[in-house]
């Protein structure tokens, strides 16, 4: 078997799409944890949001009443607004009602994958299709070739999501907020006596987070795979929460992470096709350990907001 | 005194009380779920009866519910101690499966060695070595599984969410291996079965558990089986273990705050490696007794949680919901199991479909867990209206001339 | 008096276009076909964990309700074996598989999958340009395997097609099974198909980019629109029939049952 | 209001003329912290407050902070009543407040822990360099040296506290709120906060300062409030109070202010360092070359300002860091980078400097903190394994007894005792393992004069009774009340040494700043 046919432009391609969705979520999660709050529930927020989204757009085409962009506009829309209706609940119960993040952030996994799937059977029905967001031609630049099918040939979300790289870096590491964040990820007690209100700021972060799970959510069911399925996400949550660690809690690190385990994983399909004679299951578990040991090897350069899961309550 | 029985009387009143947060918090999830139900135009109280039926209603689903809660116990164990040690183990659906796979590799291979073959059927053939070492094994797998995250992190800083998440993946793909290959059953090899191991023989079994209170005995018709006791004693043991002595305190040491437990003198890596250690063991132990004392053999639907059953996220709810306390976990893994029994039977009854009831669990946890903070307050109220202030010692301090100990503010001039 | 009463549990959701869906589909049939003053049944979907199967068969079968108790999904099989014992005067049925485990109150039943996997092959061989056919499978047992195996030798029948096959270790990624199918475009495929309840996804690949597509186990065709072809469909109702029938006369199992083109449990629906 | 401008400080801030708290109740589980207090400070003035550990000062202050908020009692500022519901309602009332424990986030650096909830002159971006220049401005007017951009975990305790000073002085306030803002100071920074103090005074800030040295409260106020056990003993004007006055007033009987102290009788070597290098936190040069000699019975003092590498010395010793050149001996055995337990097991004993994060487990009960290297200790064990508890509650009662600690039981949680009591718990602790070479870094910050006096004699006793003592303390009062030989450290190395008798202040100071 030949390097040539592995490591085809379209293996890139198509790990830059496989990572798409774990870089909304994990970008989310990463604000979340910064401020203390360890989010669990990103898988359950990720489907309400992919339902949301595609229900908003399912509904707007087959009325008919918008135009296409408005409709898929309209699908972003209410993914951000259920997933930062998720968020809310979630930073209601963890940082005003001071629930146990962990158990928490399981309760609303559940919800969500329940509630998703019960308004899809009841609304939808089978699995439908939606005309989702289209793969964006550029002039020239997409006749490149090689990079032209690599980075020029996506849709909107998926430059959307590599875009918020560097913008949650600069938010985390160059404004006021990102250093509101980061105080009161470490040391609460500390920012609460500077006069930043740890809740709100916990508030912001875990809406934010909910957010962008919705968001990662909506990338695939209205750009990536334009249709909606109980379960759809199958667990993407909770490697997003994972490349969290993987990263660090730095925004690029974080990316990082997902582009190697996107990859591994387009890789390992990729030699599955051309008929490489090795288990399935060995092919399947590759991203999981390449992951693991690449974190045994990389220098690991860490912010760990110490105060991750800690209720704050002044000491009274 | 007279007196003395009134107030410890309503003290124990006011401690009753303290759970009424969390009925308040359950009455709101169910409040909430109706609203779902009733828009699926079915009547909530029916339906939440047909819950509680479900649950504890009859003799089997008391069983049932005490077999669903049976594994949860053993994660929530081992998550407790993982907790207590500072890790945060995510990794239970993963080491459940590597003690199953050992164990039921143990069972089988024994039981083919230990026991004849016109026995094998044979009722009541239990072989206390086949199940000992099983356990044993599908223990020490999981010991190991765990261990390796425990490891990772000790040497490597690997972080534990992080390897235990996927470690889960790559413990699923490995159980598919195997029970498609070296494990599979041989009597349906070439048949495109679903991947499976051949049946334990009884004599590998967990026996069956009934209680002597009746004719014929409690249970005595019902799936529930000595994982359940096996369990408890554990969680006992493991009560002791970090409480009680010397190495569980190391571990809760490194747990609270890792410089201080060096400075005094603790191998803060070695804790790290053995509370994951036992952990997973606990995990394992919980794939294991599912096998042999339920499924009696192995198979795989190529996802966790048709295995697991989800129990090794649900140890982490019954963890923290008891307290991160081994006999707390007790409780909670049963009115989690009884949780998840019930909604079954409830979308039985009325048929609902299931994501409602996944959904409706959901809410539980969330109010529920949500409730403690109500609790939390009343007993600080509690505490600070009963206590006395300040130190008892001082007042016997050898200083000559100490304050009278009249002269200290007391509970009844401050309140 | 005389309702036949059915109990049934399948592991995923009653909509799935694909296994739990087939068994819903052939019981509403029968109802249809027995009118609902003779037939009736209970239906618990989404029992992908076995336990919570074990429980809701268990209570069926000591509750001596029901007429017919079935369990819907191969991983059921050690569940029922233990039933079956314990409950001698309930009918059980379970599939996908051969074994009744040497019972008399236990029928088994099975697909030939290959068969319309075959077919379906063969017209796909026959159809593609390119020359490139890509098949994603879930994990490779059963009905699943099968049907693959079958249409992997259909195509190898009428052409000399390259059929590529990915298995992707479940039945419900729908995210994973999505880019498996956009690998195999990348790599030239221009009729892709599939088995599980997660080929939503590379059907939706297919409609993209203007391949074509096979299915199997339920009729995709309207969420194929355009793409699909044709779609082996489970008429498990054929089996069931014949089992109502044989307990109706006092046989409660013991044969096991399998669908195939010829006793017309296996359709070909040709998209439209 | 007549003329609003005569109301504005410098600052900018509105002055506030007085302020005043009545009849202050503060309730805590199991302790009343605050048993209606009367305390008021006014423009213009420094206000201390004086008190053991645990007699509410910190408590009554964090209410005036909005941390606490009073069961009962009323707050007037200026007269007219006033709530203050957080930090964010105090510092827009203009007062600020300097914290006892630290309120910094480790991980950010100097200069963002100073941005921190403050506006940017760059709307929401952050203008670190902005506040960076001014810091430095700041630490060179007032010579309070930081690096501010330098991570607070890289600093060491006194840096922290220059920092928590710094941004005091860069946020301003109307009324400042100092709680022991010299615990860890050296003299020169502490005689320059004084100029600065008495400055933010005659400009018209009110103050309010915390500390348990005497000598700076006579200094420095105007005013003197003593509180016990939660309630306000006094308030005299600081012209009528002296040190002995003031003592007695705290702890409620005369207290000894200077020790009578037997000559040294150095016995066999106990500790020999030879040539000692490590790094420190930062990776730089930490330690340089160190040797040192500690015999029996006697007490040798590390002197130096903060940072110097005496917590590296200390570790070195204790086996928490590496060393990465020279040698360490314990009673002629080469213990180089042995483990502590190795180190516990042959008689070291350590007070470590950060005794919150290093010296006890806060979530841990009394008795369990008090076990905390010998839990495995065959006296305290069955077996091995079995902690028996009775013993060692029964052990921690007699400590706590024998050293009075003020708790309310066996099994309060530690992170709910005062800090002086917390000290006196480790040092408990440390001196039940019968050491043979003790280690005691800062043994006295922030603790009472009362619990200053008793630690300084119990380790003048344990001296006496052939320990070994290595006493790091930024305190030179406490280095020349105790120590028989004194070692200056610098920039990781020992600059020079002397024996006490015939020590010149002067000459200390110099070493200690690096001049030669
Ligand atoms: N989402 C799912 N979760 C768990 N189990 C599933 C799911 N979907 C299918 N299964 C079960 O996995 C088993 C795999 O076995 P097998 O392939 O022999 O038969 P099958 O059920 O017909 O498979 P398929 O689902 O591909 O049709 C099936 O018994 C099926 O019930
Ligand atoms: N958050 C809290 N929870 C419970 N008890 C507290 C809390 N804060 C203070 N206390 C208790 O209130 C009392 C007063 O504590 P405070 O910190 O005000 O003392 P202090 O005078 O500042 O002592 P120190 O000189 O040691 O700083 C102590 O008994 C302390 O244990
Ligand atoms: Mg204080
Ligand atoms: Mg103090």
């Amino acid at each position: 078997m030949d390097l040539d046919d592995i490591f085809t432009a379209s293996v890139f391609a198509s790990a830059i799409r496989l990572a798409t969705p774990y870089i909304f979520a994990a970008l989310g999660e990463t604000f979340a944890q910064r401020s203390g709050v360890l989010n669990l529930g990103v898988d359950g927020i990720m489907l309400m949001g992919a339902f949301g989204g595609f229900y908003a757009v399912h509904l707007a085409q087959t009325a008919g009443v918008m135009a296409e962009p408005l409709a898929l506009l309209l699908g972003v829309l209410v993914a951000l607004v259920v997933g930062g209706l998720m968020g809310l609940a979630m930073a209601f119960v963890s940082v005003t009602l001071q629930a146990k993040q962990g158990i928490s952030g399981i309760g609303v996994y559940l919800f969500g994958l329940g509630l998703s799937e019960l308004l899809f059977q009841q609304w939808v029905g089978t699995p439908k299709s939606v005309a989702g967001f289209p793969r964006i031609s550029f002039p020239i630049l997409t006749d490149i070739p090689i990079l032209g099918e690599i980075f020029f040939h996506h849709n909107l979300l998926v430059y959307v999501a590599f875009a918020l790289v560097p913008l949650s870096a600069f938010v985390l590491n160059r404004t006021t907020f990102g250093l509101m964040i980061r105080a009161v990820g470490q040391n609460p007690e500390a920012a609460d006596a500077m006069g930043v209100s740890v809740t709100r700021v916990r508030y912001a972060t875990t809406i934010i987070g909910g957010m962008l799970a919705g968001l990662a959510g909506a990338s695939l069911s209205i750009a990536l795979i334009n249709l909606f399925q109980q379960n759809l996400t199958a667990g993407q949550g909770f490697i997003a929460v994972a490349l969290v660690y993987f990263g660090g809690w730095r925004p690029l690190a974080v990316a990082a992470g997902a582009m190697l385990f996107s990859f591994v994983n387009a890789l390992q399909l990729q030699i599955k096709v051309i008929g490489a004679d090795i288990p399935s299951e060995f092919a399947v578990m590759a991203p999981y350990v390449i992951t693991i040991v690449a974190l045994v090897f990389a220098t690991k350069r860490q912010e760990q907001p110490t105060a991750l899961t800690k209720p704050y309550e002044r000491g009274e | 005194m007279n007196q003395a029985v009134g107030t410890s009387l309503a003290a124990r009143l006011n401690r009753l009380v303290d759970f009424a947060p969390v009925l308040v918090a359950l009455l709101l999830a169910l409040l909430v779920s109706s609203v779902l139900l009733v828009a699926l135009n079915a009547d909530p109280l029916a339906a939440f009866g047909f819950m509680l039926e479900g649950a504890v209603g009859t003799e089997n689903a008391t069983a049932e519910t005490l077999v669903k809660a049976t594994p949860i116990l053993f994660v929530g164990i081992g998550i407790t101690i993982a907790f207590r040690g500072g890790m945060i183990n995510i990794g239970g659906e993963g080491q459940m499966i590597a003690g199953a796979l050992a164990g039921t590799t143990i069972a089988l291979a024994l039981g083919d060695a230990r026991v004849p073959a016109e026995m094998a059927k044979a009722p009541g053939a239990f072989d206390l070595v086949i199940v000992a070492s099983a356990l044993g094994g599908g223990f020490l797998a999981g010991a190991l599984y765990g261990g390796l995250a425990g490891f990772l992190k000790a040497y490597f800083g690997v972080n534990e969410i992080l390897s235990t998440i996927m470690l889960n993946q790559i413990a699923v793909q490995m159980m598919n291996f195997l029970l498609n290959g070296l494990l599979l059953d041989p009597a349906v090899a070439g048949f495109n079965n679903i991947p499976k191991t051949a049946r334990l023989v009884t004599a590998a079994q967990l026996p069956r558990l009934a209680l002597p209170l009746g004719d014929p005995w409690v249970f005595a018709r019902t799936r529930l089986h000595w994982g359940l006791v096996i369990a408890i004693a554990l969680a006992v043991v493991i009560y002791i273990f970090l409480w009680r002595t010397s190495l569980g305190y190391r571990i809760r040491a490194v747990g609270e705050n890792e410089r201080a437990a060096s400075y005094a003198g603790i191998h803060v890596k070695r804790q790290m490696m053995l509370a994951m250690f036992l952990a997973g063991g606990f995990a394992g132990l919980a794939g294991v007794v599912q096998v042999l004392g339920l499924q009696y053999r192995l198979q795989t639907d190529g996802s966790p949680a048709g295995f697991t059953a989800a129990a090794g996220f649900n140890g982490i709810v019954a963890a923290l919901f008891g307290g991160l306390n081994p006999i707390g976990a007790i409780p909670a893994s049963a009115f989690f199991g009884g949780l998840l029994v019930g909604a079954q039977k409830m979308q039985r009854e009325i048929g609902v479909p299931a994501s409602l009831i996944t959904a409706v669990n959901g809410l539980i946890v969330v109010f529920v867990v949500s409730s403690e903070i109500f609790i939390l307050q009343r007993s600080k109220r509690r505490v600070s209206l009963q206590e006395t202030p300040l130190a008892p010692a001082r007042a016997s301090a050898k200083r000559a001339d100490s304050p009278d100990p009249a002269d200290e503010p007391t509970a009844e001039e401050a309140g | 008096q005389d309702v036949f009463r059915v109990a049934a549990v399948a592991p995923s959701a009653t909509n799935d276009l694909a296994f739990s869906q087939s068994m819903y589909d052939a019981l509403v049939a029968i109802q249809m076909q027995m009118g609902e003053d003779n037939f009736q049944f209970d239906f618990q979907d989404g029992t992908f964990i076995v336990d919570d199967a074990a429980v809701a068969l268990r209570e069926w079968a000591a509750s001596g309700d029901y007429d017919l108790v079935i369990a819907h999904g191969s991983q059921f099989g050690s569940v029922v074996e233990e039933l079956a014992g314990e409950f001698p005067e309930v009918s059980f049925a379970w599939g996908t598989d051969f074994n009744t485990f040497g019972m008399d109150n236990v029928s088994a039943y099975n697909a030939a999958a290959d068969q319309g996997g075959f077919i379906n092959g063969a017209m796909a061989g026959m159809m593609t340009r390119s020359g490139v056919i890509g098949v994603v499978g879930p994990i490779e047992v059963g009905d699943a395997k099968l049907y693959v195996d079958g249409f992997v030798a259909g195509v190898g029948a009428v052409s000399e097609a390259t059929v590529n096959v990915v298995y992707i270790q479940s039945f419900s990624d729908v995210p994973l099974a999505t880019e498996a199918a956009e690998t195999h475009i990348a790599n030239g495929a221009d009729v892709l198909t599939g088995t599980a309840q997660m080929v939503v996804g590379p059907i939706a690949v297919a409609i993209e980019n203007g391949a074509r597509w096979f299915g199997t186990q339920a009729s995709q065709a309207e969420l194929a629109q355009g793409a699909g072809v044709a779609f082996q469909i489970y008429k498990w109702d054929v089996v069931l029939a014949e089992i109502i029938a044989n307990i109706q006369a006092g046989d409660l199992g013991g044969q096991s049952y399998e669908l195939t083109l010829e006793n017309g449990g296996l359709v070909i629906e040709i998209a439209g | 209001m007549n003329n609003p401008k005569t109301h504005l400080l410098p600052t900018g801030h509105a002055r506030i003329e007085s302020l005043t708290m009545s009849g202050i109740v503060k309730r805590f589980p199991g302790v009343l912290a605050a048993d209606k207090i009367d305390f008021n400070v006014r423009s213009g003035e420094i206000h201390a407050l004086l008190g053991e550990n645990g007699a509410g000062k910190s408590t009554l202050m964090k209410m005036l902070y909005g941390l606490y908020h009073p069961d009962e009692g009323e707050i007037r500022i200026n007269d007219k009543p006033a709530t203050i519901k957080s930090p964010i309602d105090a510092i827009q009332r203009g007062i600020g407040m300097i914290h006892q424990h630290f309120m910094l986030a480790p991980s950010l650096t100097v200069a963002e822990n100073i941005a921190l909830g403050m506006k940017s002159s760059r709307g929401f971006q952050l203008d670190l360099d902005v506040v960076s220049q001014r810091v430095i401005e700041l630490s060179d007017t007032y010579n309070l040296k930081v690096d501010p951009r330098l991570p607070i975990w890289q600093l060491a305790v006194g840096e922290q506290q220059r920092v928590e000073i710094l941004r005091a002085l860069y946020k301003g306030a109307a009324l400042l709120i100092l709680d022991e803002p010299t615990a860890v100071l050296t003299p020169q920074e502490v005689a320059g906060l004084f100029r600065i103090l008495k400055q933010l005074a005659a400009d018209g800030h009110g103050l309010v300062f915390i500390s348990h040295k005497l000598h700076e409260v006579l200094e420095i106020s105007h005013r003197v409030t003593v509180l016990r056990d939660g309630r306000r003993v006094d308030t005299i004007p600081t012209r009528q109070a002296t040190r002995p006055k003031l003592a007695e007033m705290m702890v409620g009987r005369p207290v000894l202010l200077e020790y009578a102290k037997n000559p040294p009788d150095p016995r066999e070597e106990r500790l020999t360092m030879r040539d000692v290098s490590a790094l420190s936190n930062r990776g730089a040069t930490g330690l340089d070359a160190v040797s040192l000699r500690l015999r029996s019975g006697e007490i040798v003092g590390i002197a130096g300002v903060s940072g110097n590498g005496q917590q590296e010395l200390a570790q070195c010793i204790t086996g928490l860091r590496d060393v990465t050149a020279g040698s360490v001996m314990i009673n002629g055995r080469d213990v180089t980078n042995a483990p502590p337990a190795a180190l516990h097991a042959i008689g070291l004993s350590y007070i470590p400097e950060e005794r919150m994060i290093d010296g006890v487990i806060k979530e841990f009960s009394v008795a369990e903190n008090y076990v905390l290297q010998d839990h495995g200790h065959p006296k305290y064990t069955a077996a091995r394994v079995f902690m028996l508890f009775n013993k060692i509650r029964e052990a921690c009662r007699r400590a706590i007894h024998l050293f009075e600690i003020k708790t309310p039981s066996t099994e309060t949680l530690v992170k709910s005792l005062s800090g002086g009591n917390i000290q006196k718990l480790v040092l408990a602790r440390e001196l039940s393992r019968d050491p043979g070479v003790l280690i005691a870094a800062q043994p006295t910050r922030g603790v009472d004069i009362g619990a200053t006096e008793y630690i300084h004699k119990q380790l003048l006793e344990e001296r006496d009774k052939g320990t070994a003592i290595l006493l790091i303390s930024e305190d030179l009062d406490e280095i020349r009340a105790l120590s028989d030989r004194i070692a200056v450290m610098y920039e990781g190395r020992i600059v020079g040494e002397v024996v006490n008798e015939n020590v010149d202040i002067e000459q200390l100071g110099l070493l200690m700043t690096g001049g030669e």
